[in-house]
């Protein structure tokens, strides 16, 4: 199994799961907004005061993008589980874990780097000064897509089950707060002139792990799925 | 030449063989959980002294600390069986899975409601960030979504791989996040607030907590069993040897 | 050469089939019968190795399919009952997709020259959605077409074709049988297949 | 006995605890067996019924 059809592979399932997303637009936005909208609520709910505002901004922006994460998570496997494209692609002489590391990255590329893109707007709603809204940004850039991987697998467990989608927030949930501990807490520690490359380093490795152990969980909860 | 264990291992490992065994074995885990108890809250509100500083409020220790090592243990009992049942097909083994979880998830339950029950009068609240109570809370979620999971899924066997899997995903978990929950809670309220486990412990304290310990173990094991039974029955049941028992004799099998 | 031995398959909690054994050679024919919800697909995505038999193994070459996962995909080309493209994509799409997963390796030109043998000339940059259930289950069958894969495994593979495209099916898997290849099918319909050595296997026993 | 049950001020909390603790145990114990009875009902008369069939 040479390596060109391999990253030949993983162009075109990249680039398939892209071209799908852009002819269905209309549900990559909706987890935008979701995104958007969640986090405005906090101000109407809690109160307008920046003081206020400012201290839980990281706690509020990185619960929001678990949720709007955990929300597109459902498409990842159950349209190509219905109309049987999933089938064929267990049949794919490839690993089905880099097969999966594709979806997921091509799944991230559409729904977790739009929210890093979106968060120093709501960064500046919330009051974080500029080195708050930088840190925000790279620590969504380094979490969200453990969000994705980790999401992975808690879709593909509950694939074709009624009532899955709020099943994957159950299952999925708890293994994402790691990751919201260090990614709120370097924001924290940033704003607070605290050193925070501690908590960078962490979420590296989370990511590092998460790319390497995930897709083989992914890869046998789609193998249990499908019989 | 297979060694006399390996093969003893191997035939009960068949729900049919299994199935007598678990019926012989239960009254005797609940001979032994019954004595235990007796002795253990005995030993719980008669042996153990009274603590100079929280008064008597602290024999629920004797209760909350069994419960929550109980709850960590089985969780971790869980997972091996989901590993053996997943990597070696062995039905029994995930059918075990099965039947723990749910004493897991009592275990943990009550450890979170008597550890609310022991903050009150102690620390002034009926719950504290602590990064133990935390951790058990989380705990208490993993318990819930793979039982849910479970009962999500229609086809037993996918439901029980299905599971298995979550199970083995979440032991990976635990320790990240109750070492990342530690981490968090001295972070933000500091090391001295944090609740410690008890006063100095005296030796008879330590003693009342282990004997109260092994009584819940034997009790799990026993009601484990009882409910692994069941699960065989609805498992197995278009093998013949289920119908062949209930035929035979049902009204023994009812009582038994 | 595919081999299955001593078989058993159970769905839910009944039993399908069990003990199953036979063997299928190059330039050889299998047909699967059985009444419905006798277990026919499971076999079949047993024998692909979607499904994990409870008993018994399927070998491919002589060694068991699960340990040799990557060869025995690439000589394997398998038809469900799902036609297996996404409805967004059109036809050429679809096709040019699927090679390019499998390792590529098939032009632009025999894309369309295999959609336009299988019938769906002029409709092939539609997107699949606007196709008839005949028109898409053809866009499937053209897989047929561009691979080289010699063991194939249909299930149904005629249902929803009119009777132009069951013949011009028929052809297809005879010259794939003239090669020296192996096909493995289940079907409702009595079609006549003059190539190859034929075979049977009841799970109605 | 009174003053056993007092606990120095703190019975309310020691009884809710060690309580609820054993009436938990109680109510597990008891749904397990109610619940494998239930099994063993169906089967007898799945077992009954293809006896039936079987003779008929």
């Amino acid at each position: 199994m040479n390596q060109s059809s391999l990253s030949g592979m993983w162009r075109a399932m990249v680039s398939r799961d892209l071209t799908l997303a852009m002819r269905r637009r209309a549900d990559v936005l909706t987890t935008l907004f979701f995104f958007i909208i969640v986090v405005s609520l906090f101000p109407l709910g809690v109160s307008p005061e920046m003081e206020l505002l400012r201290s839980i901004a990281p706690g509020v922006i990185w619960v929001a993008a678990l949720l709007a994460s955990m929300l597109s998570l459902g498409r990842l496997f159950s349209d190509d589980f219905q109309d049987g494209t999933l089938e064929q692609m267990l049949l794919l002489p490839q690993p089905l874990s880099v097969l999966v590391l594709a979806k997921v990255f091509a799944h991230w590329l559409v729904s977790g780097l739009p929210l890093v893109l979106l968060s120093p707007l709501l960064g500046m709603q919330l009051g974080l000064d500029s080195d708050g809204i930088v840190l925000m940004m790279v620590t969504l850039l380094l979490g969200t897509p453990v969000l994705s991987l980790i999401g992975a697998v808690g879709a593909a467990l509950t694939l074709g089950v009624r009532g899955g989608g709020v099943l994957v927030s159950l299952l999925v949930l708890p293994l994402y707060i790691p990751v919201l501990i260090f990614g709120t807490g370097a924001v924290d520690a940033a704003t607070s002139g605290m050193d925070y490359e501690g908590h960078l380093s962490l979420l590296g490795a989370f990511l590092v792990l998460s790319v390497v152990l995930t897709p083989l969980g992914t890869a046998a909860a789609l193998r249990i799925s499908v019989e | 030449m297979v060694s006399e264990n390996a093969i003893a291992w191997y035939h009960f490992s068949s729900p049919k063989n299994f199935y007598p065994l678990a019926g012989r074995l239960i009254p005797w885990f609940w001979g032994l959980a019954v004595i235990l108890l007796v002795v253990g809250l005995y030993m719980s509100f008669f042996v153990a002294p009274t603590d100079y500083k929280q008064g008597e409020s602290y024999r629920i220790i004797f209760v909350h600390v069994p419960a929550a090592w109980m709850s960590m243990f089985i969780y971790l009992v869980m997972a091996a069986y989901a590993i053996i049942g997943l990597t070696w097909k062995l039905r029994m083994a995930e059918m075990m899975a099965s039947a723990l979880a749910p004493t897991g998830a009592m275990f943990t339950f009550l450890a979170l409601w008597t550890g609310a029950f022991w903050g009150k009068p102690t620390w002034g609240a009926y719950w504290v960030w602590d990064a133990r109570l935390t951790s058990e809370l989380i705990l208490l979620f993993l318990y819930i979504g793979y039982m849910s999971l479970q009962s999500a899924i229609d086809d037993p066997r996918r439901a029980a791989r299905a599971s298995a899997l979550l199970a083995i995903v979440g032991v990976i978990n635990l320790p990240v996040i109750y070492w990342s929950v530690k981490w968090w809670n001295t972070l933000h309220q500091g090391a001295s607030v944090s609740p410690t486990m008890a006063p100095k412990m005296a030796s008879i304290m330590i003693t009342t907590m282990l004997v109260m310990t092994f009584a819940f173990w034997m009790y799990t094991i026993a009601v484990v069993l009882m409910r692994a039974r069941r699960v065989i029955l609805e498992r197995e049941r278009q093998t013949s040897w289920v119908m062949e028992m209930v035929n035979a004799d049902p009204q023994a099998e009812m009582k038994k | 050469m595919l081999q299955v031995r001593e078989l058993e398959c159970v769905r839910g909690d009944h039993r399908l089939f069990t003990g199953l054994n036979f063997q299928l050679r190059g330039g050889e024919l299998l047909r699967l019968r059985g009444s419905n919800g006798s277990g026919k697909t499971s076999l079949l995505r047993t024998v692909c190795g979607l499904l994990e038999p409870t008993e018994g193994e399927v070998l491919w070459n002589g060694e068991n399919i699960r340990r040799q996962r990557d060869e025995f995909n690439s000589a394997l080309l398998y038809l469900g009952h799902h036609n297996g493209i996404k409805s967004e994509l059109t036809a050429f799409e679809n096709l040019r997709l699927g090679s390019a997963l499998s390792g590529g390796g098939v032009s632009d030109e025999q894309i369309y020259d295999a959609l336009e043998k299988i019938g769906l000339g002029g409709r092939e940059d539609l997107p699949t959605q606007v196709l008839s259930q005949g028109q898409k289950r053809r866009v499937a069958l053209s897989r047929l077409l561009l691979s080289e894969a010699p063991l194939w495994v249909l299930d149904e593979p005629f249902t929803a074709l009119d009777v132009g495209a069951v013949d011009r099916l028929a052809r297809l898997v005879e010259a794939h049988l003239k090669k020296g290849n192996m096909v493995m099918f289940t079907t409702h319909q009595e079609v006549d297949l003059r190539a190859g050595t034929l075979r049977e296997v009841s799970l109605d026993s | 006995m009174s003053d056993f049950f007092a606990m120095g001020g703190h019975g309310f909390f020691i009884w809710m605890s060690f309580g609820v603790t054993a009436l938990f145990m109680v109510i597990e114990v008891i749904a397990v067996k109610r619940s494998r009875q239930t099994v063993l009902k169906q089967l007898l008369r799945l077992a009954r019924a293809d006896l039936r069939k079987a003779q008929s």
